[in-house]
């Protein structure tokens, strides 16, 4: 029996001149209020200033992939929910993209719209959320929090009203959508989205002009271009740095080519312009919202053809991807034409955005650490799956 | 004055003489004494009780909920329950702490927290001790928290803790000079640190409008930084950096259980309410009512009203803001507060020695605020923090 | 000689032999704070309220957090085992006794201390503040020059690693 | 930009690479592009800078455990029956060497094109498993190569910090590999299936031998 | 028995009692939940403790970072293996009384990532709940059903005799050891103090399931 | 740049505080146990076995085949199945499961179950106020605890419900036309044939 | 024995114990302290004469005690800095240390 | 003794001990009577984060710290003499007023001298 956890020594006790003071050796996390869930960091400091840093993951390490190579090709859709436990349907939808690239199924336009629909509100509510815990970090007392999981609530109802359950939806079929609109959905939706820019205003009269938290964002946690694009950063981390990549643009999967929208971007990289480029996303993707609630075609829900049970594709690899709320979410798998995929990956964007964790948080401060952690969005389901 | 209204106004004081009459002589003025002293305490703990269901109930309501409101009428009963359960709850003290600081540190907490109350005046003729140098003896006193800090932070022997204890030292000993220097002020005013004669001296009326020290350019400049300073001398948000939950966990007190942690939260609502006392003393006229047609409402209803409004933004301002990062709150400390709470006292200077007229309070405003302006830009160190604007890609 | 007095002094003496012997030099501070607190205390009950409260204010409020901060800053990771007290303290120890000795003994044969007790004083600040700004200008002056270099060279004499590490 | 292109022109930037061109019959069409590991820094880098590549973004690592097949074939033998020479049908068994394969998925963000899937195999599962390293190249390699020699045991040299990542310090396996016993912790199961309560009963049948 | 005597019992009897119910009634209206949030149902957990929920109702809301001044700990989410030492010091540094409400799937039994493994099959394997949960994630509602069983159940609590809580009781242990990292899995792989569980039912297997499939 | 954008969010905080007081929009609690949220009809959380009259065992409508058991991710449901046969809804002699367990302790609502079975005869319940403090008496669900009424299905989801009805009523007739048929053929043979599973054949 | 020989005694006594722990502590923190302690008595000394001196309204006593006390507080201020600086120099706070890395 | 200005403080501060105290030992009474502490090598190590703690709180610390202490005991000890500078205000003439703007600039100097070097910005 090995010893338990040691804090894995990175530097020596103390530096070699010796006259500074000493490194004091903390671990923040894997239980912290700021660390988004079961994420560690050993952290080395110089009074509050941040030596090195050591992301530590693994603690909620629930063997996804492994499980996924024993469920069907359909077993592993509920598994996805739990993925990025915010975005339980952008999961879906990637998960189904990849599916479908590799067993070549086409989905009905209807289904294209619904998920869009799904897709954007479960962006808008996991930015609201973000920006939430974001200032919760900042030591705001939960009031922007409340507010984002006020509104979130609303589109939890809309969700459990589509598909039966608050987070863990469950609802995106290989070749379309599980159930189709129940009555009175779309009127609901629509109103309900022409109440979001409200909130919105009332989100940015809040914070966004606040000097204390401009203070503790601007400059703060700078991620480079080349960096951020080395590092395989993606989303709105990614374009906060003034890269323009969005998959939504590039792939133009589903249906987004019809649809009218830009791409907020920021300029300097640092966790102000995180912060914004999300809220204004979100106001993008009120945006597309309306669009897709006004054209949104009647029809079937689901490609015929597919099968529920007994879905064996043929023998090759796929990888799809999205662009989820937190970055390009990609599942790549292998089929050996069993009913089980031979391997399944999950291409995390949470994960890869925590490469450069460490980059940006060494020099600053203890307090710096948790607003640029918290403007990274991680969520430990999807980094250690 | 109406004598109804003397007699209401000095009901309190009239009881204690009454009780303690019953008593022979030689222990009258002992009696006099201890009655008080537990009226403050009393009062006080009571008061403490209140706000923490307060704050709640106003942090749940600014967050569109109802915040406790279960327990007892209302919810009322909230800290009560609080209270036996943390009596009831098993105190653990580290192994590698050092037992006997352990110990002491809260207990020094709510020393210190109490004894300041002994020179405030909550009403006329309600003050405990009027100390000759009483505004000394309130930051005299005030300055034994700080060692409690260190003491509960260091003895736990967590490195969290430590490094709160050391962030809580570094914010109280850089805001404590603002404060004194903010009240000195109303001290070259008053002409005495007698909290007593502070607030004798603002008791006065000018038509309906009261000669409070507020009412002054410096004055207004005074409370506000002292406010300031004020907030960051009780850790309350957003200075509360030395308890930062999201970065720092629980700060000072975070291998505290049982009773002693609820004599922290005493000691730091307690000190806030002491803080918040020697504003309402120094700046808001103590006791005095604010127009000259509201004098019939007794003297200490006044100064509680003042001190739930105090409490009030207190918490509004905790359910609004982020916290500071501990570079920018030292900065700000250092580089503006001294430097504007020193100039207010030149400000103040000037205004004496100025004739009076509408030119002395021109004279002082700039003097107040082109500095206040120019300190505030240099703040920033050449950064400029401001709200951008984005561009969008297609 | 009063009861007062007497608790007072013996708090004091109490605090300042702790402060002088104890092992761990964060609990020395801690009895010395202690110590301040009684001489302060024994400065108010001599009348002199201003002083007694100043030298709470710059005793335990800034020379002891001073003092922390300094054995926060040069303490070692682990406690030495080994003596507290320098080689030669049996020296130094005979050489304070030696003093009180004599110290004691001029005090308890003065002729001074039979002075007659004044009536009840007390320090005001009011006169404190005016005879600062008159008689003691000068020295309020230099007062100001000390402290400013005092600012200066105890900054100068910390400040040499902080500059290698910026 | 067809993967033949890239491949003959990988092969005429870097001298003595050996690429092979993997197809994939599913209806994705990703075909990859199997690069001999000794030259795979070298590949990597060129299909990064390319003026006309510019592959900057690795979006996806994986492993994969190919286990080695057991393959059984009838072979004539001739053999000495009863001191006559014959000519005998034998099955004969033989195993086939499994390997660990690393799928590298580039795209590009500065041309927005993609993907280019590389890949590349260890010599066997037991031993050989080393390959190298593209954290060089693209540090987005970084936590997912850590991953893939945590979960599979490919060890990536050139790594420039190589430990588990996901599982604790302490752990021997590799249990994504498709052979991992999982360890026996199924004390009690309410519902129980065919596969977990054999496992159950064996681990009765070991505690209850305590 | 003289009558003096009996009075004097019953009104020992009677301070007793409203002893026992101010304790009760203290304990149960004061349950300060640990900051502590594992997976998806922590998630919930959070929304519980939001606007449209609002766990602070019940006096639940003072989410406590630091185990020492936490009464509650809802292990919301999967314990997987590398998590589950931590999970249990946690709980032992927690003072007494403390209270674990296994909130969700994982937290109860593994949960639908129980066949993984690095995945614990229930957090009562090493430390003693109170209140299970079940859902997957349980709604906010079910979970403030769960901390008002949970308050139900320290109502019914006797501050004396032989049915009083763990925590009143001086030979009860109040930590439980903390596993370790093993080769191959947690060492051990449960605490048989705490987990009692039936054997599984191996005459289910002796039984001929042969027309099952 | 001097505090605007802090008292803007003052001014915020204190438009939501005061509003609390006044609009529903601003307090948006429900006070659960006593308030509650209308049920929202699609809601799922666990499986439950629907029943058709009144007794529970007769009426059952599962058959036992296996599939829900074999298609549910998390591996919670087990089912024995009857030696014996027994007519089910459609009026057609079927095995019944003689035990049918749901450890709702391990099960993650997903509806997969639900999906798959071609009898509609299990459902998703709505019940979530479940906490208990046994795990092994308190969520390891039998037969009994599953059955549900299709009255109680038709309560919770309405929509869905009639649904279902209005499909088992059109097979219903189908197969009494069928038996109706096959009775005039040859007598005998109509109860035998088995039901269109297609999972069942794959097994 | 009046109050006022008692005040000296007391001081005395502190002066002593101040000057014992300066003489016989190795730490240079401690041996700073037991000199504060020196002066604190001084100050007591001033104090006592000026309460018991035949002319307390003259203040003279209590201004020199001020003026004592921020003189020993600007000592402190530069003598710790001095200690945190040679500390830097010879890693260590003990005076018999110091001597011996002299150089 | 009683006549003491001091004496109402004294007993506050009895009462503050009292108040601090007594709940502590009522608790602990509490603790002897019914609920019974139960000390532990894992309940009594070191918090940090559900990890062992590894090392020791008790380090040797950043010295950054020091600065501030040092120029808030200058200026702890200025405002001891502004303090009855302004109680004396007053009364004071305009050059008294001028002998304490020359005081304060001295001390400002010192302020304006740490600017410069950068000493009052926090690392």
């Amino acid at each position: 029996m090995i010893a338990a956890t040691e804090p894995i020594r990175i530097l020596p006790k103390s530096r070699a001149d010796g006259g500074e003071g000493q490194f004091l050796e903390v671990s923040m996390g894997p239980q912290h209020p700021s660390t988004h869930g079961v994420f560690r960091m050993d952290v080395v400091l110089d009074g509050e200033r941040i030596v090195k840093l050591k992301p530590v993951f693994g603690y909620l390490h629930r063997n996804h992939e492994k499980i996924a190579e024993h469920e069907t090709y359909l077993g592993s859709m509920p598994y996805t929910d739990r993925l990025d436990y915010f975005c339980s349907l952008t999961n879906n939808w990637a998960y189904a993209l990849a599916v479908e690239k590799l067993a070549g199924i086409q989905v009905p336009e209807r289904a294209e719209y619904i998920r869009i629909i799904t897709a954007e509100l479960t962006r808008f509510q996991n930015h609201a959320a973000l920006i939430g815990f974001l200032t919760q970090d900042m030591g705001a007392s939960g009031t922007p929090l409340m507010y984002a999981f006020r509104e979130r609530e609303t589109i939890l109802d809309l969700f459990e009203s589509l598909t039966g359950a608050r987070m863990m939806c469950n609802y995106m079929r290989f070749g379309g959508c599980r159930v189709d609109l129940p009555a009175g959905w779309l009127d609901h939706a629509k109103k309900f989205v022409a109440t979001l820019p409200r909130f919105l205003d009332e989100f940015e009269r809040l914070l966004a002009s606040n000097e204390i938290l401009m203070a503790r964002t601007q400059g703060v946690g700078v991620l480079s271009k080349e960096l951020a694009v080395n590092a395989g950063v993606t989303g709105p981390v990614l374009r906060a740095s003034g890269v323009n990549y969005d998959v939504r643009k590039v792939d133009k999967y589903g249906i987004y080519d019809r649809f009218a929208f830009k791409i907020p971007m920021g300029e300097h990289g640092d966790t102000y312009d995180r912060y914004m480029v999300r809220l204004l996303e979100m106001r993008e993707s009120l945006n597309i919202l309306n669009q897709a609630l006004k054209d949104i075609p009647e029809g079937p829900i689901v490609d015929p053809k597919t099968r529920i049970r007994g879905f064996k594709p043929k023998p090759g690899e796929a990888y799809g991807r999205i662009e989820a709320p937190k970055g390009e979410l990609g599942f790549y798998l292998v089929s050996d034409g069993t009913s089980n995929p031979y391997r399944y990956r999950v291409r995390p964007p949470s994960l890869m955005n925590l490469t450069v964790l460490e980059q940006l948080c060494i020099g600053r401060n203890v307090a710096d650490v948790v607003v640029i952690l918290g403007s990274i969005d991680i969520v430990m389901g999807e980094v250690d799956r | 004055m109406h004598s109804a209204i003397q007699q209401a106004d000095q009901i309190f004081v009239a009881l204690q003489h009454r009780v303690a009459g019953y008593l022979p002589v030689k222990f009258q003025s002992i009696a006099d004494v201890i009655l008080s002293v537990i009226a403050i305490v009393l009062v006080f703990a009571f008061l403490f009780a209140v706000t923490t269901v307060l704050e709640r109930k106003g942090l749940g309501r600014i967050q569109n909920r109802y915040g406790p409101n279960r327990v007892g009428p209302a919810g009322f009963f909230q800290p009560l329950a609080d209270g036996v359960k943390s009596l009831t709850k098993e105190d653990l003290v580290p192994r590698a702490a050092d037992q006997a600081v352990h110990f002491m540190a809260p207990v020094l907490l709510v020393i210190a927290a109490f004894l300041a109350y002994a020179v405030l005046p909550v009403g006329r003729n309600m003050v405990l001790a009027d100390l000759n140098a009483g505004v000394l003896f309130f930051f005299a006193v005030g300055t034994l928290v700080e060692l409690a800090v260190f003491m509960a932070g260091w003895s736990s022997r967590n490195k969290y803790s430590l490094l709160g204890a050391m962030r809580a030292i570094a914010q109280m000993i850089s805001y404590e000079v603002p404060l004194v220097l903010a009240s000195i002020v109303v001290i070259m005013a008053a002409g005495s640190l007698s909290t007593v004669s502070i607030v004798n001296m603002q008791t006065g009326y000018s038509g309906i409008w009261p000669h409070w020290f507020v009412l002054t350019p410096w004055g207004f400049a005074g409370f506000n930084l002292f406010m300031i300073a004020a907030t960051a001398e009780s850790n309350r948000s957003p200075f509360d950096l030395p308890e930062g939950e999201s970065e720092i966990i629980a700060g000072y007190y975070i291998e505290y259980s049982g009773f002693k942690f609820a004599l922290f939260f005493l000691g730091e609502y307690l000190g806030m309410f002491a803080t918040s006392g020697l504003a309402i003393t120094l700046f808001l006229g103590g006791w005095a009512a604010p127009f000259s047609f509201l004098t019939w409402i007794p003297s200490y209803l006044w100064f509680f009203a003042k001190l739930l409004l105090m409490i009030a933004i207190f918490i509004w301002i905790r359910g609004t803001l982020p916290r500071l990062r501990m570079d920018q709150l030292m900065n700000f400390a250092w580089q503006f507060m001294l430097p504007m709470t020193l100039i207010n006292v030149f400000a103040a200077g000037v205004w004496h020695f100025m004739p009076g007229g509408v030119i002395r309070w021109l004279v002082c405003a700039v003097l107040l605020i082109v500095p206040a302006v120019l300190l505030s830009r240099g703040l920033k160190q050449g950064k400029k923090f401001e709200a951008r604007t984005y561009r969008f890609a297609e | 000689m009063t009861a007062t007095f007497l608790i007072l002094a013996a708090i004091t003496i109490a605090g300042t032999v702790a402060a002088m012997a104890m092992r761990n030099l964060v609990h020395c501070v801690l009895a010395l704070t202690l110590g301040f607190a009684g001489l302060a205390a024994l400065y108010l009950q001599l009348g002199a309220q201003f002083v007694g409260l100043t030298q709470v204010l710059v005793y335990v409020g800034a020379v002891a957090i001073l003092a922390v901060f300094v054995i926060m800053m040069t303490q070692k990771p682990a406690q030495t085992t080994e003596s507290i007290f320098s080689s030669f303290w049996l020296t130094g120890s005979l050489i304070a006794a030696l003093v009180f000795a004599v110290l004691g003994w001029a005090i308890y044969s003065s002729r001074l201390t039979s002075a007659i007790v004044s009536p009840h004083v007390e320090a005001a600040v009011r006169p404190i503040g005016d005879a600062l700004m008159h008689r003691f200008v000068l020295p309020l002056e230099i007062m100001g020059l000390l402290l400013t270099a005092a600012l200066i060279g105890a900054v100068v004499v910390a400040i040499q690693e902080k500059r290698g590490s910026a | 930009m067809t993967l033949e292109n890239i491949k003959s022109e990988v092969e005429a930037k870097v001298p003595g690479c050996a690429l092979e061109i993997v197809a994939n019959p599913s209806p994705s069409g990703q075909h990859s592009l199997r690069i001999d590991p000794a030259h795979a820094v070298a590949i990597a880098a060129f299909m990064r800078d390319a003026e006309h590549l510019r592959f900057d973004y690795c979006s996806n690592v994986t492993g994969i455990d190919w286990p080695g097949k057991e393959i059984s074939e009838k072979v004539k033998v001739k053999k000495l029956v009863d001191g006559v020479e014959q000519e005998v049908e034998e099955v004969r068994k033989s195993q086939t060497v499994g390997h660990l394969e690393v799928v590298y998925h580039l795209y590009s963000m500065e041309k927005k094109h993609g993907p280019v899937i590389l890949r590349m195999r260890t010599e066997d599962r037991a031993e050989k498993v080393h390959l190298p390293s593209l954290t060089s190249v693209w540090q987005s390699a970084d936590f997912q190569e850590r991953e893939i020699f945590d979960l599979y045991g490919v060890v990536f040299d050139g790594h420039p910090d190589l430990r588990r990542i996901l599982m604790w310090d302490g752990f021997k396996d590799h249990p994504m590999r498709k052979d991992y016993v999982e360890p026996d912790d199924y004390e009690y199961e309410p519902t129980a299936h065919d596969e977990v309560l054999e496992r159950a009963r064996q681990h009765r049948t070991v505690m209850g031998a305590q | 028995m003289d009558e003096q005597l009996k009075t004097e019992l019953r009104k020992q009897g009677i301070v007793a009692t409203t002893l026992q119910e101010l304790y009760n009634w203290g304990r149960k209206n004061s349950l300060w939940p640990l900051n502590f949030g594992l997976a998806c149902c922590a998630i919930e957990m959070i929304a519980a403790s939001m606007a449209r929920y609002d766990m602070a109702r019940f006096g639940a809301e003072v989410f406590r970072p630091s185990p020492r001044q936490a009464d509650l700990m809802i292990v919301a989410g999967t314990v997987t293996k590398k998590m589950a030492p931590q999970v249990v010091r946690l709980y032992n540094q927690m003072a007494e009384p403390k209270y674990v409400i296994s909130m969700g799937a994982c937290a109860i039994s593994g949960g639908p990532f129980k066949q993984g493994y690095n995945v614990l099959k229930g957090i009562d394997r090493y430390i003693p709940v109170d209140v299970y949960i079940p859902g997957c994630p349980p709604r906010p509602e079910a979970l403030i059903d769960a901390l008002m069983a949970l308050q139900k159940l320290i109502d019914h609590q006797p501050l004396t005799g032989a049915d009083r809580p763990r925590h009143l009781r001086a030979d009860a242990p109040s930590e439980f050891i903390v596993p370790g990292f093993g080769a191959h899995d947690l060492e051990p792989s449960q605490n048989p103090e705490v987990w009692n569980a039936p054997l599984v039912n191996i005459s289910l297997a002796g039984t001929d399931d042969a027309g099952k499939h | 740049m001097f505090g605007e954008g802090i008292l803007k969010g003052l001014a915020e905080t204190a438009r939501n505080f005061l509003g609390s007081y006044v609009s529903k929009k601003r307090l948006t609690t429900v006070q659960y146990p006593e308030e509650r949220l209308p049920q929202i009809e699609a809601y799922r959380n666990f499986p439950f076995l629907v029943y058709d009259g009144e007794d529970w065992q007769q009426g059952l409508r599962c058959v036992s085949c296996f599939i829900c058991e074999k298609e549910c991710p998390p591996k919670c449901i087990f089912i024995e199945k009857s030696t014996d046969k027994k007519p089910d809804a459609v009026g057609k002699p079927q095995f019944y499961p003689t035990v049918f367990n749901i450890d709702v302790s391990v099960c993650m609502s997903c509806q997969i179950c639900v999906e798959v079975c071609p009898f509609d005869a299990i459902k998703m319940d709505t019940d979530f106020e479940l906490s208990t403090d046994n795990r092994f008496s308190g969520l390891l669900w039998d037969k009994k605890h599953l059955a549900k009424s299709n009255e109680h299905y038709h309560k919770i989801h309405p929509t869905e419900a009639a649904v279902v009805d209005a499909q088992l009523a059109a097979e219903r007739a189908k197969v009494a036309a069928k038996a109706k048929a096959a009775a005039e053929a040859k007598p005998a043979a109509a109860p035998a044939t088995p039901p269109p599973v297609p999972a069942a054949t794959e097994k | 024995m009046s109050s006022l020989t008692s005040y000296l005694l007391v001081s005395a006594l502190i002066f002593s114990i101040g000057l014992a722990g300066a003489l016989t502590r190795r730490s240079a923190i401690l041996v700073l302290i037991g000199i504060e302690l020196m002066l604190n008595a001084a100050n007591l000394n001033f104090i006592a004469f000026w309460r018991y001196g035949p002319n307390p309204q003259a203040l003279t006593g209590v201004m020199f005690a001020i003026f004592s006390i921020g003189i020993a507080a600007a000592e402190a201020a530069v003598g710790l800095g001095i200690v945190l600086a040679v500390y830097r120099h010879s890693k260590t706070t003990e005076l018999d240390q110091m001597n011996s890395m002299k150089g | 003794m009683t006549n003491s200005p001091y004496f109402p403080v004294l007993v506050l501060l009895a009462a503050g001990v009292g108040f601090a105290i007594a709940p502590l030992a009522l608790a602990w009474i509490w603790a002897w009577k019914f609920s019974p502490r139960k000390p532990g090598p894992s309940k009594n190590a070191i918090y940090e984060c559900g990890l062992e703690s590894a090392g020791d709180a008790w380090i040797q610390f950043h010295p950054g710290y020091y600065l501030y202490a040092i120029i808030f005991l200058v200026f702890d000890v200025e405002a001891v003499f502004l303090l009855p500078f302004a109680v004396a205000f007053t009364g004071l003439t305009f050059a008294a007023g001028m002998a304490m703007l020359v005081f304060l600039l001295l001390l400002v100097e010192g302020l304006v001298w740490a600017y410069q070097k950068q000493v009052l910005v926090w690392s």
